[in-house]
């Protein structure tokens, strides 16, 4: 039980840091459809005793269909609408954000471990997971030219919040799936950059190729 | 009280064209001549008030009301000083305030007078003359502080009257560098050199007498009259403040006459002795004659 | 207590619905009217709380509601006539949009439930993008983007922030809840750590949302380019909601026992507002964005109030009201004088007092009200403020919110006067030019109320603001 | 009589209403206004005349009471105010100006109400609203002309002074109520004034009252704002709205028990330089109006000087000098009022006859305008403090109490009077100085411009409310032993002294004040006679053959009125004098080889602390602040990593402790 829930955080990890790395735009939208996978299967890794199993599925299913297939779909769909393949010039460089993430990685586990945790019973790799997935959302968004670039951060961010809220999915379920909702205002974004770069392209907006957008 | 007063009236209104006369006789025996007679002021006075007066097209009333004014301002400055022998008319605490202000009141209708002609020159003479007299004012107020502190006194029947001579034994030092500062001032007052030259003709250079030079006949025998009621006042009160200590109306009366004397020959040997300073040292002269004032008042301070 | 929320709802659905442009807008006459008459009856019953209850109308929420139901009953009347001139748009999602940040707005203030504020305050942003890009340019499209993406980072922080505090208390003897009323009463129970890293979080998430330097980027550009009724809506009512929503988590936090640092980090971030105003207003051009620096002056003076406690407590609630009142008086001339220069630096726009002979003197009176002259409401409440302040000893930050004041007086001064003064002839002319009375009598009626609120302030209300206080340790006390 | 203290405040309040209502008649309507700020004025001078004449303190209604002190300021509120209502019917009538008469008449109305609001104030949230109601109506009388440049810098530099004034006094209030536990006057009565409250109190007083009295270095916005108003509107502000920064003063120090004599040692310091600067720099101005302006600042440095004394007495303990120092603060403040509001009207009237108060293109007014000349005289010799009229007497007062502080033991007193005497002879002398000036360029000589040679004299309605305010003056100069009692009672209301402690100081300078009179009757006699035998030797001489002739010009051929001193040439000696504080600015022509071509002078004085000190430092923090605009990039990258470092700062400030 505690194997594949281990994995699946550290592969959350590794995730951060291709994202930091990867200059692609497409590796990279892919790389946050597989995070958001790999969190929709956490909770299910995770239930334990006290857990409302219909609950549990709920937030499964729910972060599956968000996170990994609707607005990745809708990423892509930007991206093709906007022609643009990949971040040239971030302003801090790969490299650089590469090592500032792993910094973050290593004190999000150094600080985890002194944090007394109320619950007590939860997985280990949990908290500092969360963490650095946050600390690598908040650089991505700041260091990153592309607006696609800042969604995906945003992404990043939330899902670190996402992986936070599983512990409290125990005994406040409800409160977790809320946080879901955060996901809708990922799509608000999409489309938002939809609308950014048509503004680009065409130098004016068109209410009628808007309107075909909204669909 | 009432003979007092008519001696102290009749002495303010008759002595101080005498003055003028002693400074010109002086200043002819140094430059060894004869020169005009002692009496000679009361009788340009009598001729120009016999005369009709010419008024210049830019004039208004103010031209003509300003020797009025001066002179007015000046005869009632007079009444708050006491003579030799005489009280002071009228006498409160205080009094020496409005005196220089009621001084100020003649200088200013004397410099709207001037300046109504709309001559350039007289425009002139007008600003320098307030330019120094307010200069002058300070040194004059802190004078007038020495005298006060000295004897305890606030008005100017006060510390010039019984108390004063009491007060030169501790303050001799004080008092008599007051006593300069004073001089200077009434000088620097009343047009007379260093500061003004009153025989020049140059108008360039002139203070009072410029300003004086659109008006003529009872005109301007109210302004000579007025210049040397001015005079008077300035020596009295140095006359007062250095010969004081007579005992009993005459011997006081006397004494008082004596220091007029020797203030007009005094103001007449230094007109001949001296040349008149250029006009942008005489601020100095000025704020020099403060100095000395604020100086005695910090002796006084022990 | 559920009218205010769900009648904007289904008017909200309601005008998606309708298919004419030009009716549309009466729903928000309809919302507005629904949505005062909810909450005057709240106000006259004071419904007591029920036990576990997630909607508490309680002193903070009445004194907020208040003012959010006048701004938009204000807001609803001009944009009958602001709509009635806009019909090259069509307005069906900014009438929806309207009321439904009406009722999100509604809900955050009402919530007890800190998970549940946190949702209606995502609903809030939600709603809002779409209003801010009402004008759809490159430039409101921009400001609309920003706004998301900061509002997001924003969002996530509060929603991080929310589960430490669960977590906080879900240790044994936790309260397991999100129930302002069961936290404060764990109280001492919550493990601090987690308290004091949610309130770090909460505040930068709904400082966030309030506007507060140095995260108020989202401010002048959102203002800037957004309708000039949507900028009073938010100045006025939501910033005022989130501050709603740090002041339940300051009372969380203070009953945790965390008190001195949340009182040191508001009267810092407050501050720090204020000086950030202080730079920005001076030498703007763009009227709009300094009425967002100043809306971030005046939230800072809202943290400030909270962070001092005692009568600034009061003065902080009192504040919110004033101010809330104020701004809304000054975005809708703002919007009145953009429309009739069609331009909104004070390169083009001058003499508004002449071409705009109400809300050209409203911007100036408002101007005035804003930067606390006596006899304007907003007067007292900076006064109630700084009376606090010297109260519990703080002479040196009293001094510096004098000195800011009067910075920002200046500042904002020489824009205002350069809009409101001079000769318009010769000025570029806008989509509106003449003043008229459906958009020109709210913002005048706002001025009235500000004025009246300033001359005579009912003991009821007073009583309402030092009740809120009460919640967060402060009360009026003397004088 | 409460009603009437309200209806002192109502009735100006409602005058520009009565006149916007009445619009259809102009005339009518002007005149209606005007009687209503009249009706306001009558009340208000008939509540301070029960109130100085030995009546109790009238409260009106809650928050509302005059005591004598403020009945003294009263008096000059009703004087000024309805001097001024008056002069508008001629000077801005409605019947031609139009709508900017109505909304000069309503903020004018708007403005007296205030005053007499926070004059009668017993609780500092009223006296703060009468003081805002007051600064921001002044504000819009100030900005009439908006549409003139200068105008709007002028309008925005008093706006900006006057609020950071009222910030000022938010802090003093507040310190005050805080100490009090009430924001009634009557609970901070007897305060301790030693300790840090007194200190922060005092500080504040300074800097809130101070500007708006306009001390010396805090009156920067005076002479742009008094010079851009309307006339009238500049003849109130002068006249009275800066009065109530030295009510403010007196009412804040009147509160607290035991001022240290360290406030009146800043006071006589503060108020020497105002009088001796304001007066230098009013040389120095050829704007009749600005030079007006400066000459505030000159007078309110004579108040405080005043005020300064009084304070001195109370920390010792002495009443003389508190009488003495009060009673020339006092009257001097009702007289400034009577003569500035005067000075200010007739500048109005030069203006309104010769299209210009620019001095240097004045001259000769005197037989265009005779009336305004003879009261625009008046009121120069009075601002001269040239007996027999007002501004003499109350200077004297003054005098009086550095006399008294003289005779009293101790150095410092003796200092004080060493360093306060001569200052006020000095600026006395400079005044005088400044008003020949002024009178001599505008009034006497020859025209300058065509405006001055076809100058008109001013309607009826403008020099009835001169020659009141001038008979005024003249009134109080020749009788003023009249005025001490009053002045005593209002003496004793500030000071909180009994008022048998004063009787006695008050009597003794009554007796001087009757010589002073008595004076002034002889000075009257002499002139008098002299008048008399002056027109009969002229009668009886021979008559000169030409009657009128040409200024003697010295032997030059053809003088031209331009040759004439100027304002500027007159004033050069005595402002050079002041070159350590005035900068003046010149820009003088190279004139060389035999015929050099036409060629100009031009200077310009700045306002010291103004033009070389707030306005650079003003341009510096500018500068900065586009720089930290600059710095933070418009860029959304960068306002989130400002959220982040937010984040991790208070996360660090959190845990580190």
């Amino acid at each position: 039980m505690a194997l594949p829930a281990d994995l699946v955080f550290i592969l959350v990890v590794v995730l951060d840091f291709f994202l930091l790395a990867s200059s692609r735009l497409g590796a990279a939208i892919r790389a946050v459809a597989i995070q958001g996978a790999l969190l929709a299967a956490l909770p299910l890794l995770l239930a334990g005793e006290g857990h409302d199993l219909g609950h549990t599925i709920l937030l499964a299913v729910g972060a599956l269909a968000l996170k990994s297939l609707l607005i990745p779909w809708m990423m892509f769909r930007a991206i093709r609408e906007a022609s643009i393949r990949r971040e040239m010039e971030p302003i801090v460089g790969f490299v650089a954000s590469m090592v500032l993430g792993g910094i973050g990685v290593a004190l999000a586990f150094a600080f985890a471990s002194r944090l007394p945790l109320p619950g007590g019973d939860a997985h280990p790799f949990l908290v500092p997971t969360s963490l650095s997935t946050v600390w690598t959302g908040l650089l991505l968004v700041v260091t990153r030219k592309k607006a696609v670039n800042q969604v995906l951060g945003f992404l990043v961010l939330e899902n670190g919040v996402f992986v936070f809220g599983l512990l409290l999915s125990g005994f406040m379920p409800v409160m977790v799936e809320a946080g879901v909702l955060l996901d809708l205002f990922a799509a608000v974004f999409v489309m938002g950059i939809v609308m950014f770069h048509i503004n680009r392209e065409f130098s004016s907006l068109d209410t009628a190729r808007l309107s075909a957008l909204k669909d | 009280m009432l003979p007092r007063t008519l001696l102290h009236l009749a002495e303010l209104l008759v002595v101080p064209p005498l003055l003028l006369g002693v400074v010109n006789r002086t200043k002819s025996v140094f430059a060894g001549r004869v020169g005009p007679p002692l009496l000679q002021p009361y009788f340009d006075l009598a001729k120009l008030l016999r005369k009709g007066a010419v008024y210049s097209r830019t004039t208004s009333w103010v031209f003509r009301a300003g020797p009025v004014v001066g002179l007015a301002a000046i005869l009632s400055a007079g009444l708050l000083l006491g003579m030799g022998g005489a009280p002071a008319a009228i006498s409160f605490t205080g009094d020496f305030v409005l005196f220089a202000y009621l001084l100020g009141l003649a200088r200013f209708a004397t410099a709207l007078a001037a300046l109504d002609t709309g001559s350039s020159f007289e425009g002139m003479g007008a600003a320098r003359e307030v330019t120094f007299a307010s200069l002058a004012e300070p040194a004059l107020f802190l004078c007038l502080l020495v005298f006060a502190r000295a004897t305890g006194a606030l008005s100017l029947g006060g510390m010039l009257g019984p108390a004063l001579p009491a007060a030169w034994a501790p303050a001799a030092a004080a008092l008599l560098l007051a006593a300069i500062g004073l001089f200077v001032i009434a000088l620097a007052e009343n047009g007379r050199i260093p500061v003004d030259d009153p025989g020049t003709h140059l108008e360039l250079t002139m203070i009072h007498e410029v300003m004086v030079l659109d008006h003529g006949g009872p005109d301007l025998a109210l302004i000579l009259y007025g210049a040397a009621l001015k005079l008077f006042l300035f020596g009295a009160l140095l006359s007062r403040l250095v010969l004081g200590f007579g005992e009993g109306a005459l011997a006081s009366e006397a004494l008082f006459l004596v220091g007029l004397l020797a203030f007009a020959i005094g103001v007449g040997v230094v007109e001949s002795a001296m040349a008149r300073l250029r006009m942008i040292r005489v601020p100095q002269l000025l704020v020099g004659a403060s100095v000395l004032s604020a100086f005695a008042l910090v002796l006084l301070l022990r | 207590m559920l009218v205010p929320i769900l009648a904007p709802l289904a008017l909200a659905a309601v005008a998606f619905a309708v298919p004419s442009n030009r009716r549309r807008p009466l729903a928000l006459l309809a919302g507005a009217a629904l949505h005062a008459a909810g909450v005057g009856a709240l106000l006259a019953t004071r419904p007591p709380a029920r036990a576990g209850a997630w909607l508490v109308f309680d002193a903070m929420a009445a004194v907020t509601l208040l003012t959010s139901t006048s701004l938009f009953l204000a807001a609803a009347i001009y944009a009958q006539g602001y709509l009635a001139r806009r019909q090259d748009r069509d307005n069906r999602v900014f009438v929806a949009g309207l009321l439904a940040l009406l009722a999100a707005m509604t809900t955050v203030a009402l919530s007890h439930h800190l998970g549940l504020a946190w949702v209606a305050m995502e609903a809030a942003t939600l709603a809002t993008a779409p209003l801010i890009y009402f004008n759809q340019n490159a430039r409101s499209l921009e400001a609309a983007w920003k706004y998301l993406l900061i509002g997001s980072l924003g969002i996530a922080l509060a929603l991080l922030g929310t589960f430490f505090l669960a977590l906080s208390g879900a240790g044994p003897g936790g309260p397991r809840s999100l129930l302002v009323e069961d936290l404060v009463a764990a109280g001492p129970a919550l493990s601090l750590p987690w308290v004091r890293a949610a309130f770090v979080l909460l505040l930068v998430g709904y400082g966030t949302k309030m506007g507060l330097a140095p995260l108020h980027s989202w401010k002048p550009d959102a203002y800037g380019e957004a309708p000039g009724l949507l900028g009073a809506l938010l100045a006025g009512g939501l910033t005022n909601s989130a501050f709603v929503c740090v002041a339940r988590v300051f009372q969380v936090t203070r009953a945790a026992g965390e008190e001195a640092f949340a009182r040191e980090a508001l009267v810092g971030l407050g501050l720090l507002s204020m000086a950030l105003a202080a730079v920005f207003v001076l030498g703007q051009r763009d009227f709009k964005r300094m009425l967002a620096y100043s809306s971030v002056e005046h939230m800072g003076i809202l943290a400030l109030g909270i962070g001092l406690g005692g009568g600034a407590a009061a003065g902080a609630f009192f504040h919110s009201m004033t101010n809330g009142l104020t701004k809304g008086v000054v975005f809708l001339a703002a919007g009145n004088i953009h429309r009739a220069y069609g331009s909104k630096v004070t390169d083009d726009v001058r003499g508004a007092a002449r071409r705009l002979p109400v809300s050209g003197p409203l911007l100036l009176a408002g101007f005035l009200a804003v930067t606390g002259s006596p006899p304007f409401a907003p007067f007292f409440s900076e006064f109630a403020i700084l009376n606090g302040a010297f109260a519990a000893g703080h002479h040196a930050i009293g001094a510096l919110f004098l000195a800011f004041l009067a910075v920002i007086f200046v500042g904002m001064g020489a824009t205002v006067l350069a809009v409101v003064q001079g000769d318009p002839r010769g000025a570029p002319t806008g989509p509106d030019p003449a003043e008229r009375w459906l958009t020109a009598a709210p913002p005048l009626a706002l001025m009235v109320l500000v004025l009246v609120l300033g001359l005579f302030l009912p003991r009821g209300l007073r009583e309402l603001f030092g009740e809120a206080a009460a919640l967060v340790g402060g009360s009026w006390g003397t004088p | 009589m409460s009603a009437l203290v309200l209806a002192a405040i109502a009735l100006p309040a409602a005058s520009g209403l009565a006149a916007a209502a009445l619009g259809g008649r102009p005339g009518a309507a002007h005149r209606a206004a005007c009687l209503l700020v009249c009706a306001g004025a009558a009340s208000g001078l008939g509540v301070a005349a029960s109130v100085l004449l030995g009546g109790a303190p009238i409260s009106a209604a809650p928050g509302l009471k005059v005591d004598g002190l403020s009945a003294l300021f009263l008096v000059a509120i009703a004087a000024v105010s309805a001097a001024g209502a008056v002069y508008g019917l001629g000077y801005h009538p409605q019947a031609s100006v139009g709508a900017r008469s109505v909304r000069v008449q309503l903020w004018y109305g708007l403005a007296v109400a205030g005053m007499a609001l926070l004059a009668a104030a017993s609780n500092a949230t009223v006296f703060l609203v009468g003081w805002e109601v007051m600064a921001l109506a002044n504000f819009l009388l100030v900005q009439t002309e908006h549409e003139r440049p200068e105008i709007r810098g002028a309008a925005f530099l008093y706006l900006a002074a006057t609020h950071v004034g009222t910030l000022a006094l938010f802090a003093l209030f507040a310190l005050l109520g805080q100490a009090a536990g009430s924001f009634d006057f009557a609970a901070m009565e007897g305060l301790r004034a030693d300790g840090p409250l007194g200190s922060r109190v005092f500080a504040l007083a300074l800097l809130g009252f101070g500007l708006k009295a306009g001390l010396m270095p805090l009156h920067f916005w005076l002479p742009p704002a008094h010079a851009a108003a309307p006339s009238h509107v500049s003849a109130l502000m002068s006249g009275v709205v800066v009065k109530t920064g030295i009510y403010g003063l007196l009412r804040v120090t009147g509160l607290l028990d035991a001022p240290p004599a360290a406030w009146g040692a800043a006071l006589l310091g503060l108020g020497g330089i105002s009088a001796v600067l304001g007066v230098a720099f009013a040389l120095a101005q050829h704007d009749l109006k600005r030079l007006l302006a400066y000459h505030t600042v000159e007078n309110v440095g004579i108040i405080v000087l005043g005020v300064g004394l009084a304070l001195l007495g109370r920390s010792r303990g002495d009443p003389a000098l508190v009488l003495l120092g009060f009673a020339g603060a006092g009257l001097h403040v009702v007289n400034h009022a009577l003569f500035k509001s005067l000075l200010f009207l007739g500048a109005g009237s030069i203006q309104h006859g010769a299209g210009t108060r620019e001095l240097d293109r004045l001259g000769g007014l005197a037989r265009r305008m005779p009336r305004t000349a003879l009261l625009f005289l008046l009121g120069a010799a009075a601002i001269s403090a040239l007996p027999p009229l007002n501004g003499f007497v109350s200077e004297w007062f003054v005098y009086l109490g550095f006399l008294a502080a003289m005779g009293r033991p101790g150095g410092d007193l003796l200092a004080y009077a060493a360093f306060g005497v001569p200052v006020l002879a000095l600026a006395g002398g400079l005044a005088a100085a400044c008003f020949a000036k002024v009178v001599g360029v505008a009034f006497l000589g020859s025209a300058r411009s065509a405006g001055a040679r076809d100058a008109h004299e001013a309607p009826r309605s403008m020099l009835v409310p001169m020659g009141f305010l001038a008979s005024a003056c003249l009134a109080i100069g020749l009788a003023p032993p009249a005025v001490l009692p009053p002045l005593a009672r209002a003496a004793a209301a500030w000071s909180r002294l009994d008022p048998a402690a004063l009787a006695g100081p008050a009597a003794r300078a009554g007796e001087g004040a009757w010589g002073v009179s008595l004076v002034a009757a002889a000075l009257a006699a002499a002139a008098g006679v002299l008048v008399a035998l002056r027109r009969r030797r002229l009668a009886t001489a021979p008559r000169a053959a030409p009657d009128r002739v040409p200024t003697w010009g010295c032997g030059f051929a053809a003088p031209t009125a331009r040759m004439q001193y100027t304002a500027s040439s007159f004033a050069d000696l005595l402002v050079s004098r002041f070159s350590w504080a005035i900068f003046r600015r010149e820009a003088a022509p190279r004139i060389d080889g035999p015929f050099p071509g036409p060629s100009e002078l031009r200077t310009e004085v700045p306002d010291t602390v103004l033009d070389l000190v707030l306005l650079p430092i003003a341009r510096a923090y500018g500068r900065l602040a586009t720089r930290a605009r600059l710095l933070f990039l418009q860029r959304v990258q960068f306002q989130m990593l400002l959220v982040l470092l937010t984040l991790v700062a208070m996360l660090v400030l959190a845990f580190a402790r």
